[in-house]
Order: C-alpha cells, then structure tokens, then sequence
C-alpha cells in the first residue's frame, strides 16, 4: 500500500510518530507496506525451554499486528525482565525491555509523549502482579490507551521456578518448599475492581481465540488487560497443557454479556473447577490522554522546543 | 544616624499563621522599590502549629542570603519572643500583639531593642477579618521603616487581586493601614533627627501614602525606596520550574515530597500553557520510569524528588543510564536518614547521588547555588542530558529550592537548546543499514532515534547488550560498551565549565562549596572584608565529573583553605581527598538542618584566620 | 485485675509478648491493670488542624483499645509518613512511624515475629492506597491478623494538599490544577477483590459506629481493613463535614448481609449518589501465621538462639 | 609420568544440559576421596541455550578457585571446543560425544592434548535415558583419571536417592559405569608406565570397581584417593545460610534475585527444621521492611539481594539505621548497570552499598572473600547488628556467593551470640522511669526494649526524634542524635578486626583486595612464589569502617603494591586515597563479567615486577 505521507514540522533533528487515528485505539501509519511476519521477525531467535507457552504468544502477537496492518515503526513494546520479557527483542518494532516490574510506567511515559504510538506491554506474572502490583492498580484506574498482555505461567521462571502471585494454594517451589499459604491474585477480577475498560483472559495453546482477544484488545480505545496462561514447561508441573485441557473452557460458549460487570466479576471469581477464557469485560470510558487538553493537537515529541518565549511566566514573579 | 536599606526583618508563629505569604509580600514590594530582597522561612514537618519563621533580607547592594542579625521583628507569640530577640542588633525593635503578650524590657533582657506593641488581632477584625493579622504587621513593618505604603497596597492588589476580588483587596488595605497608622501615630512622633509624622494621609485619586515623616523613635533602622530594577523575585524551585520549561520539557512526573513538591506545583500550573503534561503519580518508582518511557519517545523529560524518593529512584537511575535515555532529575536534599527533618535543609545526600544504583555508569552531577543558577543550569542539564545521552542530576536543598531572591531578570530568548545526535528522518530511511542505537562511536555517544521514525526500530535493553540493543553476555561487548558509556563523560568533561573563583585573585582565605551555601559564603566575604581578611570562593557546581585539577590548584595555591559545607562528614571533602589527594583541614559544617548564615560562617573563618 | 503472670524462659536478654490468645484475633496479656484512657495517652499532644478528623479517629481507637481492654505493651501499632501517620506518638503502646507507603510490611515482620502481639496499622490513603498500593494488595490476600485502619481524607494532608487515589474526579490540588482525571481508587471494593477477610467503612465524625467497626475489626482474626472517612478541614474543601452530612448512610440500615461477596461488592461499587459505611464483607479464613507450622508454638522472638545446633544441616555438605 | 591430584576440570555445554549438577557431583565425589575441590559454573540470563560451564578444580593441597588452565574438558557442543580447547595444558583432553561431533586435530588447532570421543547420548539412553548424558561422562571422567568409580556411585546414590528412588538411582550408576567403561575399554590400553587395564570389575558385594590398571592413553593427569578429611562442601551462598542459622536468623525475607536467590532458597528449605519464617515477599521493599518489623519486635532479621533489589531497599535501610533497628543486608554483586548481566560477577556495587540512602549515618559493610568467610562473617554480622543496633551489610558476589568450596567443617558449637543492650523484664518494669529507647549514651548504644515487654514503650520514628523516640526537629536534638548514631561505629570499630595479611611479611608485591578475587590472589601468590617473587596479600574485610590506618600502615611499607578487584575505576582504590590520602597505581581489575583466574592475576603481577 503506498499513500500519502504526513509531515508535522519539527524541531530540527529527530522527528516522528507520523501517525493518524482510526478506528478507536488503533493507529496506522499511512505511507508504508503492508505489515508482514517476516517484516515483523528479527535476526534474533528466542531462547525460551522446548514447550513454553511464550512461543506461542510471541507468534499471536505478530499474527495480529500482521492481521490489523499495524505500523512496527509506529509501535512500541514494553517488557519488564523475566522469561517472557525478552519478548520486544523478537518482534521488530520499538521495543523496551526495563526493569522488573516497571513497565507499566515507562509505556506510560511514551505513550504520553507520543499518543499516536501503538503502545504494548508484555509482562510475566511476577513482573505485573508481583512487584509491579502498584504500577498495575494505578495504570488500570486511569485508562491509558494501551494493550497489556500478562504471560502468567503462574510461576517466577527466569530466577528459576519461585511460587508467583498467581501460583495455586499448595504450590511447592525454591521459596515455598512447604507450599503457598497466599491466596493467590485473580488478575481478572481484580482489572475489573481497578477500572480496567477491556479484561480478557487467553491461552498460549488456544492461539485462534487469542489473536482475537488481542486484536480487539489493541482496537479497544483505553487500558486492555489479557491475562494469558502460558505453560512454563520447566518449573510449573500443576498447570500443564494437559491440566488446561481439563480445566479451561470459553465464556463465549457460556453467553457471557462482556457489559455486565458484576456478571463479570462473578464468572472471574466463580469457584467452580473450571477457569474460564475469553472477554470478561469491556466498557467505554475516556481515556487519559483524551482528557488532557494539551494532548488534543500534535503530540508532545513535535513541539517546537528550540526557543520557547517563557516571557509570560516570568512577568509572575516581577 | 539611622541604617538606612541595610535591614533583616523576622516574623516568627505558628504554622498555619500565614506567615510564608506576608513575608513575601513585604519583600517583593520591597524589590518593586528598587531594594535587593532575599526571603527564606523555616517551618517544622506538620500542617498547624509548631515554630514557623520567616526571614527577609532587604539591602540597597545585591544581597544573597537571610542573616542571622535582625533588624526587626514580628513575634506572634512568646515563643518567638524567646528564641529570636537575642538576634536583634542594637536600634532593632520586636513588633507583638500587645493585646496578648504583656512583654517588658527584662523579658527580652536586654534595653538596647525597641519594643513595639501593635494591637494585631484587634486592628485586623476592625478591617474585616482575624486572618489578617500579617498585614497589620506588615502595615506596622512600612510604617515603622518609613517605606512605601502604596507600593505595598499594590502587592496587596497583585496577590488578592484576580482570585480573591475586590471586597478582599480593600479589606487587606485597610489592615495594613491601620498597621502602619497604628504604629506611626504610637512610635513615630520623633526622629531621630527631627520631630517625624503621624499618620498616611489620603491622596486625590483615592490612594494614600505615609505623610512624609519619619519612622520609628528610636528605631534604628529606614527603608527607602529607589529606582525600580525590572528584577524578579522567585525561588530556587521555581527558577528550576522556568528553566524546565524553558529548556523545552515536556514531561514532567513527580510524587510530592518536601522540598521538592513545589517543582511539581509549578510545573502543573504551567501545564496548560506551555503544552506540557505533568503527573503525580503512584510513587517515585514510577515517576522515573515515567520520564525515561517519555524521553525514549525523544521528549525533554524531568523528575524532582528529596532523599527519600530519590532512594526509590535509584534503580530507575541506573536504566536511565544503560539504555542511555537522557533525564533530569531534581534532588533538593533535606536531612536525613530516612524521614528526617523532612522541612529542613542539609547537604548530606552528595555521596549518595554521586554513587547511587547498580555498578558504575557516567551520570552528570550539577549543584546550583542560587536562584540564577538554578534557572541557567536546569537548562543546561536538559542540553547535557540529551547531547550525552545519561542522567543529570541537578542537586539542591531546601534552603536553595524554598529561598526567594530578587534577581536581574534571566535573559532567556535564544539561549541554545543542543538536542544532540538525534538522527533525521531522511537519513534514517535512507541508509539501508540496520540501524544501532548502540553505535560505538569516538565520543561515545550514538545517533538516536525515537519510535515513530522509519528505520529506526531497535530495542533498549536493561541488560548488557550489542551495538543493536540486543541482550549480550560476551567479554569483549561488555568491555566496549562500559567503555563507550565511560567515553561520554570524558567528552562531556571537555565542555563542562571550570569551577568559578569569586572575590580577589590572592586572598587571606581561599573558600571552597557547592551548592547552597554560595549566598551566605558571598555575604560572609563582605563581612570578612571590613575586618581586613580578603577571602576568595570556588564554587564547585559541577559534582561530577569532578574538577580535580582546578581544585587542586586552588587549594595548592591558596594561603589557607576552608570548606563550607551542609553536612557532618565533609562530603566535599572525602571528593578533594579522593581525586586530588589533597585534604582541607579547616572546614565549617553544619548539620542541625539549618542554613548557613552569613555571620557565622565570617566568625568561623576569623577565628580561624585568628587561631 | 491482677492475674498470673506466664514466663517463657527466653535467650538471656529481652523478653517479651507474654500474651495469649483468647476469643478470635484479639491478644490480651493477663498480669497488668486494666487498660484506661489515661493510661494510654502520653505527654505529647496531636498538633493536627482544628477541625482535622483524625483527631476523632485517634479517639475512637484509643476507646476501643479501653473497651476491649487490650494491654498496650502486647500492642504495636505502625504507620507510614502523614497527617495522620503522626497517630502511633499519640497512643501510648509500641509505636513504629516508618517510612511512607511502607507500614505493612513492617507491621507483618513485627506480626510473624511475635504473633501473640496485638498488630495495629494506621496510614493516610496516600500512604496506603498510592505508594503503599503493592504492599496493600499483597497482605490482604496473606490474610495477617492485624487491623488496618486507613485514614482516608481524599487528600495529601502532610505535603500541602496535593490530590490523591481517591479524591474525587475533577478534584483541583497543587498536582492537578485542572482536575484530576484519574478513576479514584475504590478501596473496599479492591479489599474485598484482593481477599481481605473484614472490609468496613466508618466516619470519623459518627464515632459509635466507628467504635463498634473498630472493635469488630480488631477482634476479628485476619487481616481487617477499616477504611474511615476523614475530612481534612485545611486541604479538602470537597468533602467537607457538611458534605458527608448529606452524602452517608450506613449499610445497617439496608438490611445488607456482610457474608454475601457479590452484594458487598455491588454495594461497594454502588453508583448512587450516597456512600455506605458500615460492614461491608466479613470471612473467615485461616490466617497466614495459622497455616505456619513453626508458629504453632511459641513465638519466634522466644525461641533459644544462644548456640543453635546446625549440625544436621552441615551434614547435607558432606 | 602423570600429574596426579592436580587438575582443572571443565564440562561446557547449553543451559538446560544439567551441567551443574553433574559437576558438583564430581566435585563432591573428590572431597569425599580425600582431595580438596572447588567448582564454579558461568550461565547466561536464560533457562535453556546460550553457553554454560562449570570448572571443578582439584588438588592434593587446598586450593582456593577455578584456574584458567584446563586438564579435561567434557564439551557437549563445538561451541564449548571452540571456546575452551586453547585452555587445556599439555597432555589433556576432551571428552566428547563422537556421534555427533567430528573432531580432528586441526579444529582443535593443537596435537599436544588427546581427544576422547565417547558415544554419550547413546550410552545414556541404553542405561536408560538421555538425561544421563552428563552421568556418562562423569563416569568417563573417572575412568580417564583412574579415579575411585564406586566412591562416585556413592555420590549418585547421596544425590538421587531419598527423592527418586532406587530405579533411578541404579539407571545412574549404569550410565556412569557404562561411560567408565568405554573409556578404559577405548582409551587406557597402556599406561605412561606399564600397560593399563580395561573395564571395571564386578565385586562380591553387588558393587564394582575399576580394575586397578592405569588411566588414559597418553592423558597426562591422575587422581588419586587419600584419606578422608571430614571436609564439608558448599557454596558461598550456602555458607551464609548456614551462618544465619546459626545465628539465630529466626526471619528472613527476600525476593529472588540472581546471584542472591539461592541464600532465599537455603533459608526456605530449613525453615522447618530450625523454626524460622521465610517470606518470599512482593518485592524488595517488602523484604528489607519486613526484615525491621521483625528486628523491632526483637528477632534475628536478614534479607538478601542484589544491586537492582538494593537499590529499591535503600529507602528501608536508612529506616533501619534512623530507627536504630539491626538487620543484616546482603548484597550479592552481579555487573550492571540495571539488569546489566544478571548471571555474572562483578564488584561494582562497593562505593553504592557504603553512601546508599539519604543523609550520612553509620552502617557495617563486610566482605567475606571465601566460602569459611561466608559463614563466619554472617555469624559475626548478626553480632555487630544487634550491639551497635544499626544495618550491616553482607557484601559478597556471583562468584563467591555460586562457587563450591570444600572446607573444614565449621567449628560452630560455642560461638558466642552477642545481643547488645536488650533490656531485661524485671529491670524495665521496675525502673520507674519514661523508658527512653534512644537514650543518650558514652558509646552511642541505648538500652533496647521490645514489644510486649512491659514499661519499654515507645514508638520508633524514622523521623528525627529525641531520647524516647518523639519526632523533633530542635537544632540540640538534631546534633546530639546525629553524634550518637556515629559514635555507635567509633565504637564498634574498636572491636572490628583489623584486615589480615597472607604470605611472607616481607614481600617484593603486596596485594591489596576485598571480597571473592581472594581465591585467586591466594592461588596466585603460589604460581608468583614458584617464580621466585614473594607476594603477600592484605584481606581488606571490613570495609566501613574503613580500616585506614592498617591500609595506610600497609602501602607504606610495601615494596610494590598492587590492587586487585572487579571494577573499572578502582573502587578500592578510591577509598585507599579518600582514607589514607595514598595511591595505589597498580592495578589488576577485571570488569568483563568474569571472575579473575589465578593465572591472570599472575601474569599481570609478573609483568608489573618486571617492567
Ligand atoms: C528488582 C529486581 N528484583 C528481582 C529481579 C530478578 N528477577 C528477574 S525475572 C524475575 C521473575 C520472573 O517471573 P515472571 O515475571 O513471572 O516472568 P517469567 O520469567 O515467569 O516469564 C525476577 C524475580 C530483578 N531482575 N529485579
Ligand atoms: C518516599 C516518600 N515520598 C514522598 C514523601 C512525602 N510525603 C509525606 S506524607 C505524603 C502524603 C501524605 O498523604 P496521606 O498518606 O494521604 O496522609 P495525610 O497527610 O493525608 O494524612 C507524602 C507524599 C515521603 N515522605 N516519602
Ligand atoms: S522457564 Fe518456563 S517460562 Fe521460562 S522459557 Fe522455560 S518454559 Fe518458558
Ligand atoms: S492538613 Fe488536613 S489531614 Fe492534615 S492535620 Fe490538617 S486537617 Fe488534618
Ligand atoms: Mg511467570
Ligand atoms: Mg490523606
């Protein structure tokens, strides 16, 4: 596809995010190819264990940036560390891969120096309902416009197989040999308690259902939180492809109403054996940045810094 | 004879006395007067009550810092009666509410002070409101000093004017004039010369100005008013603020935290206006993350914290430095360990800052001294940070960040905002190469580019990595990239200025500091120089990387060495010792979380000089 | 009340926490007089503004400790940096002001180190819901035996007035001067998400009610979260004592039922224009310290560390 | 002839090919023949892929770290050829899997060493499973260097015995003798001496043993069998445990992270049996937090971490020293900055453990440089913690915290607890008086009362405070704590062992260190003395407070002097001059990630005594 290319003047060196609005939260850069996988598919190859779920998540994240023709160069993705963190440096678009726990506010950062950015996040369980427990809560209530994927393999796997905040009851592990004694977090409940507009649960192996919880995640205008199991093969021996099987079963086939949120939060916190996958909620609500008026024209990156007049302010302190 | 624009004024209460506000006002009028003012207050860690006191320096020279010495004072309650009229130089006076302290000539034990007792309350309810006791007091301040009564209405008119209205206005006039009449017709009757006025005296166009006559009996001390200088009067926070905003920052996260909230205050109050966005938000964590994720995205991004937030910060920092994101970050220092003294001053955090997070990195360390450098150098860290490609800490304290001083206006227009390596569009697209955020290059710095640019796709990495971002473990990267990053300090050091020397070329005593204590070092040179003893000062504004060669010097070529700083161990010191191997013997330290004060860092060094 | 004083032999120096456990989660020790009014203010006065409720809310706790008659040196009550933070100087038992955001976690070590001592924590909803969020969620879901009491005057008190979680949307502070835009936090609705077993909300100016909340909480074992509606008369001018005058109605009175999760949570998220105080859910889980074998004894702070045996472990390096 | 109990043994491979264990289980088996071991592994950021090894050194004499110099090298891909081959001396070897890698002569590039293809996988998979690849070759090890198979058969049954039952365990023993087999069936035809003999001998009790013929064809190293020593094998990390532990640690809190999370796991598996509570806690805050908690409530408290987990405790550990609550930190190096190399060593994180957190106030910071320093010196951090009532800091790093050594058993009966000023009962109950826990005392140390203690109420503040603990914010109070905070570590350091020498008193080089490169030197120090050149080394252990005048006492006398640590600008080199106001100009640093070899620290030393 070729077009027009749009050019926002700006301050000399460095200039960027040429991108337009369409379609709710979805931004699409206009003078470019077509998104490809291969376009999409780095020099580098992931390094995951034989039989981790984050392979299969990795590929549905690209299928949908492929499907949804998603500009790599108007796109950005954030990790935290951890195995699944790794993430950004297989997909070729911006990507960065912080600290433990922080990613949240980094992608933060960008996405409100530059709203035309298509933002991601990609976290490990440990890295979003762990440690970075605060970031989550805080960035739900405020519906950024932005897409968080959660590969919860419901344990810590780079630091080698510690319990995680959502490992079951009774999970043995290095630091709970007796087993937890935590009541483990419900991710999806607890987006819906936190003003989370669109919360959906995936799985690595169920990756048709999955590219379609992300794509409209990433369409969603505002803050997409999907929770996604993801087997880790080494050091989760409770939830295992085959546990899955057994357990899993999809809303949709249930005639879940996403806009109903105390349904929601009660098929989010039934406790029946069964888990269920899908949408559990989603809502219209503004988003931040469309409640900042200083973000209503050009994003903050094109401004014109090189000789800002603060004569008016200084007049203040005369 | 009296003093005439050499004046130290004190009002000292409780807090939530308003006594903040009232100073101010008093000093920028004074500065509206053509007078140099500088105002500091210090207040304890709680909404109301507690010692709250407030200083305003007046002077017809430039003048740098409170003093220790007043002039006058306003004593809200006894308390303040104790603990400050031993301050008093002899022809000063205490202003009081004699309708609540009953205070005789022993109480304060010593008959050289006027005492000046003022119905505050009483003349302040006849005006419309208890609220405005201040502004008697400040009415009684003119009208004792003789200054100008409308020039202070018009400060009344500037601050209660737009939010506040009319009704509001004519109130706080009318207490301040019953303030100063109240004062001119009890203890204006003569002066020292000749016999002086009474009361203000209403004008034809409705205003009103002192009659003419002359200040307080016995008062030692006059206030007149000179041609106006066009300066402004701000504080160290708020010419940071400026300067943020000046230099093009357009994203600003902070979590509240003394002394630093006030940055966060001004900078969401210019928000709007200069199309910026400012968050509070969860934690200091975030707030450092945040402005790393915005300046990744090529914006200008700053974060302001004390001590405390700083310590979250720290690993935050040190990602700043691996994906070599420019940030500034504001650290106004107040005493610790841990909570503190959280509305008190020190400079304890030195070593903390230059040392903090994982392993060594390069980070700049810029430690403004004043309200001018704290405008200039926030623009230069935002230059630095961005050239370089590495945090910029610019480090300052309560008493620099929450001091007001009248200063020449800063000539901002043109001033060059150098955005360093950024890579254009064009020629991104254009080279056909894979792109290397992590280039290694001579001067250590790679050309950036930001997401949004074609071509430019990389991903930065907390982790060790190649020249393209990607994670690497190998020995040979690792050593280029420590390297690399290293090599960006060597070249920022070539452009990074000098230490500059204050005062005569060959002095009795040569001065060493950084940060705030530069305005009481500078009044303290003055005193010095009366006695006789020429003292010069270097002061030390970049931290890091370090000018051990011009300190050497210095020091090497100096009759004698003192350092002056906020802190018990001499951090300062601890740096000459390391990277000159040299070591300074004198010092003068203070560490009870106050400023210094002119007087006694000019005692300090007499006596040593004598000694 | 005079009585027989139990001693554990202890290490040489120190001792203490000769409590035992009676009726659910409320310690007493049995050697001492009964605990007064008087016996537990110190000489310090609270230096909050006139009009501050956290003075009502000090009050309040200092009758329940009397009426429950709760021995104040097997108590220890934590807090975080604040207003009302300010409140463990103004009660005389153990008192630990820590840092801000940051109580919890202190309280927990003083709880697992010595379970036979009364756990109070008091923090503002700055300190609490903001900074302290990730501490927050993740000991509601341990389930401690300690009541948090958090004060929630919407505001940041301490540091001049800046918003907080859970003012108000469009509330106009220092830090959002043209109105906040984030989604306040709903804390009973997270406590009661995130696994709290007692999630109550008082007033500080309805101090019966608050009384009979604080003293349930505080006899309850698990972890309590009493959230308590506080006006800050200097740097709230929203939610004034005349505002919560028309805004409140307590729970009671709506015939609600404390054991029914999803009532508690739909009440808690209740859109109405008035807001509930009162019990809003109770459980009864075992608490984290009961599931802990080694704590079934004594304390950990009795146990003889003089010359511990490590023998048999050394072993295991042969 | 062959060299016999000296060898240097490496296995190579991709992580996930359960080379540690494999290797430890050698290392093991060798201690238990009377020899002393030491292993250490170097693994990437990842859970399976990238290159991974693991050195077992072995020697008749202790012998103190890995050496760079190989004898046998199992190599499980071309990769690890690649990397190691150049590293064998004359007369080693490699073992490696003939079926799927084709090695000749050329690609090892050298024909003064053996190459021994053994079918691994094929062999493992008929005793019963690839997984017992690395068993094969531990067999074929043994087999090779004539060592004792049924003391290894030992270890496969210590090792997978208890939890996986006897199957396993005799699939093992199968795999290791199938891989004895096949080496001595392939590669002992003829000894150096006389000609060897073949397979292992089946025995009357069910066991077997080699049959008494000599090792390798042309393979230039023997082990031997000694006699027993009682010696105990572990690791840093475990070490540390075990010195909690015994110290009566009854809390620990943590949140994993590489290379501290083992010290997590240690603690976690004993909690049980030594009645402890062992949090794996939301994040680093929590831990450090929970760790005061319970040292206020009057228990042993520890966490452990690393730099990017210290930096988010630095908050909390100025809390602990405000509120003069013991704990101890340890801080486990790894190379940053940020996530930097998670799984590597380095010792960049000196000069931020000793300034971290606002405001200056006394902290202890030890660096154990040996698996018998681990223990002791956490035994004796215990100790410092509770009579100063401040935080110390356990410094230690990925190569000493992850590196095995076999050691004297630990002579841990007796060893004295010392807890300080803890107030008894009776004493408290009885004084009458306010308890003042911040009481002003000559050595800086207040009486210490707990909760639940009758009459020892108070709150802790992490404010500033006055003696019973109110916030206070009075110039007098502020200094007076402030002196007494301080005069805590005047007073400890009376009692701090001042840093030892090792070697001759007279030397032609003395090196200076602190933490793990202390193997290395040690080993270092025997290939200078063969050399002629004498070498003594000064331990620097406890690093603040500084121990200045032995340091200074040192360099002055010293012929040479040379320092030798994991960082690129010295940081020990900076304390030498900021303390002693001398310059240690020599240097051996290593920051690439790696620990130092004992081959390397001699070279360099070498030269610098000639050039
Ligand atoms: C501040 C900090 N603490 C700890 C670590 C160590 N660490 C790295 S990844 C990780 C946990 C990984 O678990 P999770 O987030 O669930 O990701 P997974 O590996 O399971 O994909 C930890 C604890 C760190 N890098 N930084
Ligand atoms: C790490 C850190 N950041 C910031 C602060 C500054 N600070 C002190 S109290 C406070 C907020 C107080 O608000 P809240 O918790 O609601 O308590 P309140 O004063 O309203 O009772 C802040 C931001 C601090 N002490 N420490
Ligand atoms: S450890 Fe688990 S999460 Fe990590 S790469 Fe392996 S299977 Fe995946
Ligand atoms: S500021 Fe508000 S919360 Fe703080 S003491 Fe005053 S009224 Fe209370
Ligand atoms: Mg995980
Ligand atoms: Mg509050």
């Amino acid at each position: 596809m070729d077009g027009k290319e749009f050019k926002v003047p700006m301050n000399g060196n460095g200039s960027n995010g040429n991108g337009v609005e369409v379609s709710h939260g979805l931004k699409v850069l206009q003078d470019r190819k077509k998104t490809t996988m291969a376009g999409l598919t780095p020099k580098e190859l992931p390094t995951w264990c034989g039989g981790c779920g984050d392979f299969n998540i990795l590929f549905t994240i690209k299928n949908t940036l492929v499907e949804l023709d998603i500009d790599p160069a108007s796109t950005a993705i954030f990790s935290g560390i951890g195995c699944g963190s790794k993430t950004p440096h297989f997909i070729k678009t911006y990507g960065f891969e912080g600290l433990h726990g922080r990613s949240l506010p980094v992608a933060t950062g960008t996405l409100l120096a530059n709203h035309h950015l298509n933002v991601i996040v990609v976290t490990g369980d440990g890295d979003g309902y762990g440690i970075g427990g605060n970031h989550l809560i805080h960035t739900m209530r405020r519906n950024f416009n932005m897409t968080h994927i959660i590969q919860n393999n419901e344990v810590y796997g780079l630091t080698k197989g510690q319990y995680s905040p959502t490992s079951p009851a009774g999970f043995r592990s290095p630091s709970t040999p007796q087993g937890a004694i935590d009541t483990p977090v419900n991710p999806i409940s607890l987006a819906i308690t936190m003003g989370a507009t669109y919360v959906a649960r995936g799985y690595a192996y169920e990756v048709k259902h999955l590219q379609k919880l992300l794509a409209d995640g990433i369409r969603h205008k505002g803050y997409a939180l999907i929770d996604v199991f993801q087997p880790c093969s080494t050091y989760n021996k409770i939830n295992t492809i085959a546990w899955y099987k057994e357990h899993l079963y999809k809303l949709e086939d249930s005639g879940h109403d996403p806009a109903d949120k105390m349904l929601a939060l009660s098929k989010a916190m039934g406790d029946g054996d069964k888990l269920p996958i899908g949408l559990f909620y989603r809502e219209n609500r503004p988003t931040y940045e469309d409640s900042m008026p200083q973000l209503n024209g050009v994003p903050l990156v094109k401004k014109d810094i090189s000789d800002i007049d603060i004569t008016p302010m200084l007049q203040r302190f005369k | 004879m009296k003093v005439v624009n050499d004046f130290s004024w004190k009002i000292a209460g409780v807090a939530g006395d308003g006594i903040l506000n009232a100073g101010l006002m008093l000093a920028r009028c004074c500065m509206r007067g053509g007078l140099n003012v500088f105002a500091s207050a210090e207040y304890p860690s709680l909404i109301r009550g507690g010692h709250n006191h407030l200083d305003v320096r007046v002077s017809e020279k430039p003048t740098y810092s409170h003093t220790k010495h007043l002039s006058l004072l306003v004593a809200l309650n006894m308390d303040s009666v104790r603990k400050h009229a031993k301050k008093l130089l002899p022809g000063g006076g205490i202003i009081y509410d004699g309708d609540q302290l009953k205070l005789m000539e022993q109480d304060v034990g010593r008959s050289d002070i006027k005492l000046y007792p003022v119905p505050l309350l009483a003349l302040a309810e006849q005006a419309g409101g208890k609220i405005m006791r201040n502004v008697v007091a400040m009415g009684a301040t003119i009208g004792l000093t003789g200054f100008d009564i409308e020039l202070f209405n018009e400060i009344l008119r500037f601050n209660f004017g737009g939010k506040k209205g009319e009704a509001v206005v004519q109130a706080n006039i009318l207490a301040a004039r019953f303030g100063c009449d109240y004062i001119r017709e009890h203890y204006c009757r003569s002066g020292d010369d000749k016999p002086g006025g009474y009361k203000s005296v209403d004008n034809i166009d409705g205003r009103y100005s002192i009659d003419g006559g002359h200040p307080g009996d016995g008062f030692g001390f006059r206030l007149e008013r000179r041609e106006g200088n066009g300066h402004i009067f701000l504080s160290g926070n708020e010419a940071i603020v400026a300067g943020a905003i000046k230099a093009g920052c357009k994203f600003f996260a902070a979590y509240p935290m003394t002394p630093a909230s006030s940055i966060l205050h001004g900078m969401a109050a210019n928000e709007k206006a200069f199309d910026m966005v400012v968050k509070h938000t969860e934690d200091e964590i975030a707030a450092i993350n945040m402005a790393i994720g915005a300046s990744f995205a090529g914006v200008r991004a700053m974060t302001a914290t004390s001590g405390g937030g700083f310590a979250l910060m720290a690993e935050g920092f040190g990602l700043a430095a691996q994906t070599e994101t420019p940030i500034v970050v504001v650290e106004a220092q107040r005493p610790g360990p841990a909570t503190g003294m959280a509305t008190h001053s020190g400079q304890g955090d030195l070593r903390f800052v230059l040392h903090a997070s994982t392993d060594e990195f390069p980070r700049i360390v810029i430690a403004p001294g004043d309200v001018t450098d704290c405008f200039f150098k926030t623009v230069h860290a935002f230059n630095l940070a961005e050239k370089y490609q590495l945090p910029v800490v610019v480090m300052t304290d309560k008493y620099l960040g929450e001091s007001y001083a009248s200063v020449e206006e800063f000539g901002h227009r043109g001033l060059k905002m150098e955005r360093g390596k950024f890579i254009p569009d064009g020629e991104l697209a254009n080279n056909g190469h894979e792109y290397r955020r992590y280039k290694i290059t001579e001067d250590g710095v790679s050309p950036r580019a930001v997401p949004g640019q074609k071509g430019g796709m990389h991903t930065a990495s907390s982790y060790e990595h190649d020249e393209e971002g990607f994670e690497r473990e190998e020995e040979e990267t690792r050593i280029a990239m420590h390297h690399k990053r290293f090599r960006k300090l060597e070249t920022a050091s070539k452009e990074i200025p000098e230490p500059e020397i204050y005062g005569p070329a060959k002095a009795d005593v040569t001065i060493l500091s950084w940060g705030s204590p530069k305005g009481p070092i500078k009044e303290a040179m003055k005193l010095l120089q009366k006695d006789g003893i020429a003292a010069n000062y270097l002061q030390i504004m970049y931290l890091s990387p370090f000018p051990a060669k011009k300190v050497a010097e210095t020091i090497k070529k100096a009759k004698r060495c003192v350092i002056v700083e906020s802190n018990m161990t001499s951090m300062l010191n601890s740096l000459v010792r390391e990277h000159c191997l040299l070591d300074v013997r004198d010092k003068v330290l203070r560490y009870d979380g106050r400023p210094f004060n002119p007087e006694d860092i000019y005692q300090s060094i007499k006596a040593m000089v004598a000694g």
